[in-house]
C-alpha cells in the first residue's frame, strides 16, 4: 500500500553508498548485502573498514550520507583467530529524521512521504566491522562525537568486551560495579560460563543434587 | 495527530472536568445508578460500559455446555468478571482466591496445554529420550527412577492394543491395581491438589511363575502372596522425568514441545508451588507426576502409536522366524 | 542553600526500576544530573552464548517486564536472519497481533507508572484495568502472564486460540472508548497540563543523534519508525500509519510523549483489528501447533561467519539484537549475541534533558521517556 | 456563658455538669473544703468534657479514614472484596479464627459464639473448593453490605505499636523526638475549641477562633523540625518545602477566616455558628469565594493532593516523614487526618451553618434531631471533597504552588474580606441586623453564573498555538549526553 519503504528504494540506496565508497581505496571495503529472514530480503550496506580509517569513513557518512543515527557499537573477542581478535562491529542508521517545519510560529509535523523520497532521504541500514590483530590493548577510534549515540555503547563495550575506544571522554563502567577489576571483562572468551553444561547438571551450587539412590544409575 | 481538543489550561479543566470523569467513574460502581445512560459512555462515543459481551465462540459454547460448565449462565463485559447479577450489581474487582478462581470464571485463560503452569509428566509414556531435559534453558529438570507400568500394560483384555506389554517373569516387577484406585485417580484435582496423585498401583518381585498363580512378594508389604495371573501386570524400574528444581523453572513450556511422544504437560497449577526454603521448591518426580486418566487421549494417541510399532516388530520377528526356519 | 548531591535511587519511585540518578540541586533547580546504572546486570549476553537459538527465547523475553513479546521477537527476526529461515505469512500476522497487543499493554504500564509520578493514583489504576485486558489477550496466546515465550523461530509458538479473535474484537473495542476517559483525567486536567508542558523540550535531529528513537523522536514531530523505514513483517498490508505528534517550538516536552502514547495505543489496537480481519486463513480458524501454516522449518546450527541482525520497533524506540554465529556444540550456540537496548541509550539523554528544572519535574520527565531497567541493565 | 439561640435534645454537657454538682457537693461539699465545691466539679466537667470530644473524634475518624478509602475504590474503579471484619468474625466451613469468645471468663462468649453460628449460617462461605481449607483466616464476600474494612485502622495501629522505634544514626536526636510530639499534640489541642454541637464541647474561649488558628500553626514548625533533624536529603527537602508551603496558605486562610470574623462579629467559634443560625444564613451563600478559598487553603494546609509537596511520594520519597516508623509515624499519620478532620469541621462551622439542620425553622420537628448529627454530616460531606480532589487531580509543582498561593489566593482573600466587611457594615448592620432575603439569593446566583462561565469558557486559540506558557527553566541546559568531568 506504499506505507513502507519498498525494497527498490533500498536497494538503490545501499547501491549509491557502495559505489561512493570506493574513494576511499582499498581500507575500506563495502557490498551490498540482503537480510535473508521473512519475506522481504532488504539490502544494506556492509563496509569493512580498517581501524584507522574508522573516523574518517563515519565523519563522512556523517556529512555526506546523512548517516545520523548510531543504533549499536559492540565488540566480539575471537581469541583462535590471530588475525582478527578484536572485531568491532557497528550498525549504523540512515533515519531522515528532521526537525519539523516552523510556519509562522506554527510547528507542522514531519509526515514523510515515503513514495517520493530518494537519495540521502531513504533509510538505509548499515553494517560496519573492523578487526584487530592480537593485542592486550585491543583499541579503535571513538565516534561518539560524531553520533553522541554512541557514547554509551562504547562504554559497555569497553565495560563487557575489553576494547577500548581512542578519544572517547570519561570512559567508565557502566553494567558492571564501578570497583570490578581492572582488566576483567566478562564478554572476553577466556571466561568461561560454568553454568549449563550437561554433565554439571547434578552437581547443583545449590544444593538440588542427585537422589542418593539414582547415583550411577541416571545419568 | 492533532492534540486532544479540549487540553489546554484552563479554568475549566482545573477542577470541573477531571472530578466530572472520576464522578462517573465511582458513580458507575453503585448498584441501579450505575446502569443508567449517561454513565455508560463518555464523550461523544456510544454506550461502552458495562455493555454485554460475547465472549464464548460457538465451539467453546458448545464445549462448554457438554460439561456443564457454570460459566454458559453467566454474563460479560468485556472487562469484568462475570455475576449472576450482573445487570444490576457489578461484583468487586478482586477475584477471592483461593474460593473463587480465576478458571472457574474465564476457563478460556486456562485451556490445559495452552497455560503454562506447573510441569507434569505422565510416567507410563514417558521414555527416558531427555529431550525435555536438554531443552531446558535453565537445567531445572532432571531425571529419576521409578518403577512405573508401561503404557502398553494399560490396556485392557479384548483391546486392539492389548497383549504388547512386558512379559512376566521371575526376579522382574509386577504390579496389582489398587482397590478403588481408579475412582481416587478420576477424582484427583491435578490443579489444585497441591500433593502426588494417589497410587494407582502396589508393586512387587515376581517370584514364581508356574501355572495359574504367580507368587509375588510386594514390595509394601513383604508378604509373599499367590495371586491369579490375570490380576496383576508386569511393571518396571525405568527412568522417567519430572524430577525438578521449581525455584530455577521459569515456566517458558520448551519440555512440554520438545517432548515426542505426548507424555510432558504443562498443567494448570498455579497455586502450591511456594516454599519458606529453597528445599520446599525440589519437587520429586512422583509430585509432578499426571494420572493417565488426566490426560487419557494423549495416553490413547501413545498407546497406540507403541502397541503398532509393537506389532510391527513382533511380525518382522515372525517373518524373520518363518523364514530362518524355512 | 548551596548545591548539593542528591542519589535518587536505586530504590527511588522515581526510578522505575533499580539505577541511581546522582542530582546535583541547587534549591529546587537541578543543576547536573548523573546516572548510574548496572544495579541488575544479569549478563543475558554471555548466558546466551551457552545456549541454543531456541532457548534464548525466553530469556530474550526477560529483558523487559513490561513488553516481554516485542522482546523475544527482536531477538526472532534476527535469529531469523542468521539462520536465514522463511516464515509463513499466518505466522508473521500473529506475530504481529502478538507485538500490538503488547505495545498497548507496556504503554498502559508506562501511563499506569507516569500517573502516580505526577501525583495522580487514580490514572494508574484505571491505566491497569485496561492492561489487564491485555493481558488476558497475551495469556491466551503465550500461556503465561508476562513472559510469554510465544514466537518461535521460523514462525509461533501456536495458533490463535479458539474464540480469541472474538474476544480480542470484544476487548479492543471497549479498550478504544476507554482510552478517552484517560484523555478526559489527563488532557482535560489543567494541573497535569502545567505539570508536563514547558517541561523536559528535546528536538527530533539532538534525539536521533544521542541515539534516541521510537516513541519520543515521533514526539517530537517527525513520524520516523522502524516499522516503515526498515520494513519487516506484514505492516505494509495493514492500513495504519505511525502516530506523530506536533510538538511545541521549543521541541517535544513530556505533554508530547505522553500524546505520542496515547496515539500510539490507539494505533496498535486498529492495526490488531485491522490484522484479525486481514489474516490469510481466517482469524477464526485453528491450526494444531506446529502446523506448517504457522511454524516453518529451521536449522538449528549457524556456521561461523554467518551473522544476523534486525531492527525492531520496541515500544520504547530501536532495539536490535546482533548474532554471530558458529558459537560452541558445532554452532548451534550463537558465538556472540549483542542486545541493543532503546532505554540504555535513552536514560543518559533523559538525565541530561532535566538540567534546569526542578526537583518535582524530575519524576515527570523521566517518567514521560519511559524507563525500563530490565533492558537497560540486561 | 453564652446564650444559646439553639435548642438541643442531646444536653450532654449539662447533663455531666449536674453529675460532676452532685458528685462534688456529695464528696467535697460535705468535707471542710466545701468552698472548692464549684471549682472542682468545674473541673471534672472540664476533663470529662475533654475525654468525651477527644474519644467521639479519635472515633469518627475511623469514619473518615474508612470513608476515604472506600471512596478511592470507587473513584478508581478497582471497588474491592469486603473481608477483614469478617476474617475476625464468620469463618469458612464452620471454621472461625481462634474461636476467641470460648476464652472469655463465665461462659460470657456464649452469645458472641452462638451470634456467629448464626451468622455462619446466613452469609458463611460453604465452598467445597479443597484450597478454601488451606486459607483459614479468610472468608468469602459473600454477602456484600456486611460493615466492610472499618477496623482496618485498629489492625494498623496495633501493628505500628509493635514496631521498633529507631532514630538515624546521625539524626539529631533530641528535635528528631520532639518534632512528631510536638505535631501529635498541637493537633489534638485544635478540638480543644471546635464544638461538636452546642451542648459537646470541651472548652469555649471569647477568643476561640484565634487561638484555634494559633494552635493550628504550630504544626508546621513541627515538620520543619522533623524534615532538619532527620539528617536526609529528602526529609530536608521536605520540611523546608513544607514550610514554604505553609507560610502561603497560612496568610490567605487568615484572611478568609477574619472575613468571617467579620461578618459574624465575634472571634468565638460557637457565635458564629449562632450567628449563622440567628440570621438563618449560612456564610456559604454569603460569602461563596471565601468558602472557595478556604477548602483550598486548607488542602493544602493538611498536606494533601494536589498540594501534598512536602511528602510528594514521588520526588521525596516520603518526604519529611521518611525517617519515621513505627507508633510515631502512626501518630503523625493520624495527626495528618485529624488536622483534616479538624479542617471538614472548621469549614461546616464556619460557612455551613455548623450545628443548624437545613431548614431547621421551616421543617417541623428538626429541632428534634440531635446536632451534634449535623455538625458530623456536614464535616463528612467535606471530607467528600478531600478524597475527590485527591482522586481527580495531579500534584502541583512546588513553584506552581507558591505562585498560587501569592499571587491568586492571597489577592483574592483580601477581595473577600472586603466583600465581608461591606456585606456586615452595610447591609447587616444597616438594615436593623438581619439578612434581606435577596441578598443570599443574588451573591449565589451570581456566583454560581460566574462558576458556569469560567466552566464553558475555552480559548482554541491556545490549543492551535500550541503556547507553552508554563516554561520554568533557570538554567542552560548542558549539552545532553556530554559528561561535565
Amino acid at each position: 500500500m506504499g506505507n513502507e519503504v519498498n525494497a527498490k528504494q533500498i536497494l538503490s540506496a545501499a547501491e549509491e553508498i557502495v559505489s561512493d565508497v570506493a574513494d576511499f581505496g582499498d581500507a575500506v571495503n563495502a557490498e551490498v548485502r540482503y537480510h535473508t529472514s521473512g519475506r522481504r530480503k532488504n539490502a544494506y550496506v556492509y563496509i569493512e573498514v580498517t581501524a584507522s580509517q574508522w573516523r574518517e569513513l563515519a565523519l563522512w557518512l556523517k556529512k555526506s550520507k546523512k548517516v545520523d543515527y548510531c543504533s549499536m557499537i559492540t565488540g566480539i573477542h575471537w581469541p583462535e583467530n590471530a588475525d582478527a581478535t578484536w572485531q568491532v562491529v557497528a550498525h549504523l542508521l540512515r533515519t531522515g529524521v528532521t526537525n519539523p517545519a516552523v510556519v509562522n510560529k506554527r510547528v507542522h509535523e514531519t509526515k514523510v512521504d515515503i513514495e517520493g523520497i530518494s537519495g540521502n532521504e531513504v533509510p538505509l541500514e548499515f553494517e560496519i566491522s573492523m578487526t584487530i590483530p592480537e593485542t592486550r590493548e585491543p583499541s579503535v577510534p571513538s565516534v561518539a562525537d560524531i553520533w553522541v549515540g554512541a557514547d554509551w555503547n562504547e562504554k559497555e563495550t569497553w565495560d563487557l568486551v575489553g576494547i577500548d575506544f581512542d578519544g572517547h571522554v570519561g570512559m567508565r563502567r557502566v553494567l558492571l560495579p564501578h570497583d570490578s577489576p581492572t582488566g576483567y571483562h566478562p564478554l572476553q572468551k577466556q571466561h568461561k560460563l560454568r553454568y549449563h553444561d550437561f554433565n554439571e547438571m547434578y552437581d547443583d551450587a545449590q544444593g538440588f543434587g542427585r537422589k542418593p539412590e539414582d547415583s550411577g544409575r541416571v545419568k | 495527530m492533532a492534540y486532544h481538543k479540549h487540553a489546554t489550561p484552563n479554568f475549566r479543566n482545573l477542577i470541573v472536568r477531571p472530578m466530572w470523569i472520576t464522578l462517573k467513574a465511582a458513580l458507575r460502581t453503585f448498584p441501579i445508578i450505575g446502569r443508567s445512560k449517561f454513565l455508560q459512555s463518555h464523550g461523544t462515543s456510544k454506550p461502552y460500559h458495562g455493555q454485554e459481551a460475547n465472549l464464548l465462540s460457538d465451539a467453546e459454547r458448545e464445549m462448554y455446555t457438554a460439561q456443564a460448565h457454570p460459566v454458559i449462565g453467566q454474563k460479560y463485559a468485556p472487562d469484568r468478571e462475570t455475576t449472576e447479577l450482573f445487570p444490576h450489581f457489578e461484583r468487586p474487582v478482586t477475584v477471592m482466591y483461593p474460593y473463587e478462581r480465576l478458571e472457574e470464571m474465564e476457563p478460556w485463560l486456562f485451556v490445559p496445554g495452552n497455560y503454562n503452569g506447573r510441569i507434569g509428566v505422565i510416567w507410563e509414556t514417558c521414555t527416558a529420550c531427555k529431550a525435555c531435559v536438554r531443552i531446558c534453558p535453565n537445567d531445572c529438570l532432571h531425571m529419576e527412577t521409578e518403577t512405573r507400568v508401561n503404557v502398553l500394560d494399560m490396556t485392557e483384555e479384548g483391546d486392539e492394543n492389548h497383549g504388547f506389554g512386558v512379559e512376566l517373569e521371575v526376579g522382574g516387577m509386577a504390579a496389582r491395581r489398587l482397590e478403588g484406585s481408579e475412582e481416587a485417580a478420576a477424582n484427583f484435582q491435578l490443579s489444585t491438589a497441591h500433593e502426588a496423585p494417589p497410587e494407582e498401583y502396589e508393586f512387587g518381585e515376581v517370584i514364581n511363575l508356574t501355572g495359574d498363580t504367580i507368587s509375588v512378594r510386594w514390595n509394601a508389604s513383604g508378604t509373599v502372596e499367590d495371586v491369579a495371573a490375570g490380576e496383576v501386570v508386569g511393571a518396571e524400574v525405568d527412568i522417567v522425568s519430572g524430577r525438578i528444581d521449581l525455584g530455577r523453572c521459569m515456566f517458558c513450556g520448551l519440555c512440554m514441545e520438545s517432548c515426542p511422544f505426548n507424555s510432558f504437560f504443562m498443567t494448570n497449577e498455579y497455586d502450591g508451588m511456594s516454599g519458606f526454603t529453597r528445599e520446599d521448591l525440589w519437587f520429586e518426580a512422583d509430585r509432578t507426576r499426571v494420572l493417565p486418566v488426566q490426560h487419557a487421549e494423549a495416553v490413547d494417541i501413545e498407546l497406540a502409536k507403541r502397541a503398532d510399532q509393537a506389532r510391527k516388530k513382533a511380525e518382522k520377528a515372525a517373518a524373520k522366524a518363518a523364514k530362518s526356519e524355512a | 542553600m548551596a548545591e548539593m548531591w542528591i542519589s535518587m535511587g536505586p530504590q527511588h519511585p522515581m526510578t522505575h526500576g533499580l539505577w541511581t540518578l546522582k542530582v546535583k540541586i541547587d534549591g529546587e533547580t537541578v543543576v547536573d544530573t548523573e546516572p548510574d546504572l548496572g544495579y541488575i546486570h544479569r549478563g543475558v549476553e554471555k548466558i546466551c552464548e551457552a545456549r541454543d537459538f531456541t532457548q534464548i527465547t525466553p530469556y530474550a523475553d526477560r529483558l523487559c517486564y513490561a513488553s516481554a513479546n516485542t522482546w523475544s521477537h527482536a531477538y526472532i527476526y534476527a535469529a531469523e536472519d542468521l539462520l536465514e529461515v522463511e516464515v509463513p505469512e499466518r505466522a508473521e500476522y500473529i506475530r504481529m497481533v502478538a507485538v500490538e497487543l503488547q505495545r498497548i499493554a507496556s504503554h498502559l504500564m508506562w501511563l499506569g507508572a507516569y500517573c502516580p509520578d505526577v501525583g495522580n493514583l487514580t490514572g494508574m489504576v484505571w491505566c491497569l484495568r485496561e492492561r489487564e485486558m491485555m493481558m488476558d489477550l497475551l495469556q491466551e496466546l503465550g500461556g503465561s502472564r508476562m513472559h510469554y515465550n510465544f514466537p518461535r523461530i521460523g514462525g509461533v509458538k501456536r495458533d490463535l486460540p479458539i474464540g480469541f479473535a472474538l474476544r480480542c474484537r470484544a476487548k479492543l473495542k471497549l479498550f478504544l472508548d476507554r482510552i478517552q476517559e484517560y484523555e478526559a483525567i489527563l488532557d482535560e486536567s489543567t494541573i497535569f497540563l502545567v505539570r508536563t508542558q514547558g517541561v523536559g523540550y528535546a528536538k527530533a535531529e539532538e534525539m536521533i543523534n544521542h541515539g534516541v528513537s521510537g516513541p519520543n523522536v515521533r514526539a517530537a514531530g517527525h513520524n520516523y519508525d522502524v516499522r516503515w523505514a526498515h520494513p519487516y513483517s506484514i505492516y505494509d498490508e495493514l492500513d495504519w500509519e505511525p502516530s506523530v505528534e506536533r510538538p511545541s517550538i521549543k521541541g517535544s516536552d513530556c505533554y508530547d510523549r505522553y500524546r505520542v502514547r496515547v496515539e500510539e495505543m490507539r494505533q496498535s489496537a486498529l492495526m490488531v483489528l485491522d490484522g484479525l480481519d486481514k489474516m490469510p486463513g481466517g482469524a477464526d480458524t485453528h491450526y494444531q501447533s506446529g502446523d506448517p501454516a504457522i511454524l516453518g522449518k529451521a536449522p538449528a546450527r549457524a556456521a561461523e561467519g554467518q551473522t544476523g541482525f534486525h531492527h525492531f520497533e520496541d515500544s520504547r524506540g530501536e532495539s536490535m539484537f546482533y548474532l554471530a554465529g558458529g558459537g560452541d556444540e558445532r554452532g548451534k550456540h550463537p558465538y556472540r549475541v549483542s542486545i541493543r537496548s532503546p532505554m540504555f541509550i535513552t536514560i543518559p539523554y533523559a538525565s541530561k534533558c532535566m538540567i534546569g528544572y526542578k526537583i518535582a519535574d524530575i519524576p515527570a520527565i523521566m517518567g514521560s521517556f519511559d524507563p525500563c531497567i530490565g533492558e537497560t541493565d540486561r | 456563658m453564652i446564650l444559646l439561640a439553639t435548642e438541643d435534645v442531646l444536653t450532654i454537657r449539662d447533663w455531666v455538669g449536674i453529675a460532676t454538682d452532685f458528685v462534688s457537693e456529695n464528696t467535697i461539699g460535705m468535707s471542710r473544703h466545701w468552698e472548692y465545691t464549684d471549682s472542682v466539679s468545674n473541673f471534672l466537667t472540664e476533663f470529662i468534657m475533654c475525654v468525651m470530644v477527644f474519644g467521639g473524634i479519635m472515633t469518627t475518624l475511623l469514619i473518615l479514614l474508612w470513608m476515604e478509602r472506600k471512596l478511592l475504590g470507587r473513584f478508581m474503579d478497582r471497588r474491592g472484596a469486603r473481608t477483614s471484619l469478617r476474617s475476625l468474625w464468620v469463618g469458612e466451613n464452620g471454621v472461625t479464627a481462634g474461636e476467641w469468645w470460648n476464652q472469655l471468663p463465665f461462659g460470657t462468649g456464649v452469645p458472641v459464639g452462638m451470634l456467629n453460628q448464626f451468622l455462619n449460617e446466613v452469609a458463611g462461605n460453604d465452598h467445597e473448593l479443597e484450597a478454601v481449607s488451606r486459607v483459614k483466616n479468610r472468608s468469602y464476600h459473600g454477602v456484600w453490605w456486611m460493615l466492610p474494612g472499618f477496623f482496618q485502622n485498629l489492625a494498623d495501629g496495633m501493628k505500628f505499636l509493635t514496631k521498633e522505634h529507631m532514630v538515624p544514626e546521625k539524626a539529631d536526636r533530641y528535635v528528631f523526638e520532639i518534632a512528631p510530639f510536638l505535631i501529635i499534640a498541637t493537633t489534638v489541642m485544635c478540638f480543644t475549641f471546635i464544638p461538636l454541637s452546642p451542648n459537646f464541647y470541651s472548652n469555649n474561649s471569647e477568643m476561640s477562633i484565634l487561638f484555634l488558628m494559633a494552635i493550628f500553626s504550630v504544626a508546621p514548625l513541627g515538620v520543619f523540625f522533623a524534615g532538619w533533624s532527620s539528617n536526609n536529603k529528602y526529609t530536608l527537602l521536605g520540611g523546608i518545602r513544607s514550610a514554604a508551603q505553609l507560610t502561603a496558605y497560612e496568610i490567605p486562610l487568615l484572611v478568609t477566616v477574619l472575613s468571617v470574623v467579620v461578618l459574624s462579629g465575634s472571634f468565638n467559634l460557637i457565635e458564629v455558628i449562632e450567628f449563622q443560625a440567628d440570621s438563618g444564613v449560612w456564610n456559604i451563600f454569603l460569602l461563596p469565594l471565601g468558602g472557595v478559598l478556604f477548602l483550598v487553603a486548607m488542602v493544602a494546609e493538611v498536606e494533601r493532593i494536589p498540594f501534598d509537596m512536602p511528602e510528594a511520594e514521588a520526588e521525596l520519597v516520603e518526604g519529611w516523614w521518611t525517617e519515621y516508623g513505627g507508633m510515631r509515624w502512626g501518630l503523625m499519620f493520624a495527626s495528618e487526618y485529624l488536622r483534616t478532620y479538624a479542617a471538614c469541621l472548621l469549614f461546616a462551622h464556619f460557612f455551613l451553618g455548623g450545628w443548624e439542620a437545613p431548614f431547621e425553622d421551616t421543617i417541623p420537628y428538626i429541632h428534634y434531631v440531635p446536632h451534634i448529627l449535623w455538625v458530623f454530616l456536614k464535616a463528612w460531606f467535606m471530607f467528600v471533597f478531600f478524597v475527590w480532589f485527591r482522586a481527580a487531580l495531579h500534584r502541583v509543582r512546588t513553584d506552581q504552588i507558591l505562585e498560587f498561593g501569592w499571587r491568586w489566593l492571597l489577592p483574592l482573600s483580601l477581595v473577600n474580606l472586603a466583600m465581608a466587611t461591606a456585606l456586615r457594615l452595610w447591609v447587616y448592620d444597616g438594615i436593623n441586623g438581619e439578612w434581606p432575603l435577596l441578598i443570599p439569593i443574588l451573591i449565589t446566583s451570581i456566583s454560581l453564573a460566574l462558576f458556569i462561565l469560567l466552566s464553558v469558557d475555552e480559548d482554541p486559540e491556545a490549543l492551535e498555538a500550541q503556547t507553552r506558557p508554563f516554561s520554568v527553566q533557570t538554567v542552560d541546559v548542558a549539552s545532553p549526553g556530554q559528561h561535565r568531568e
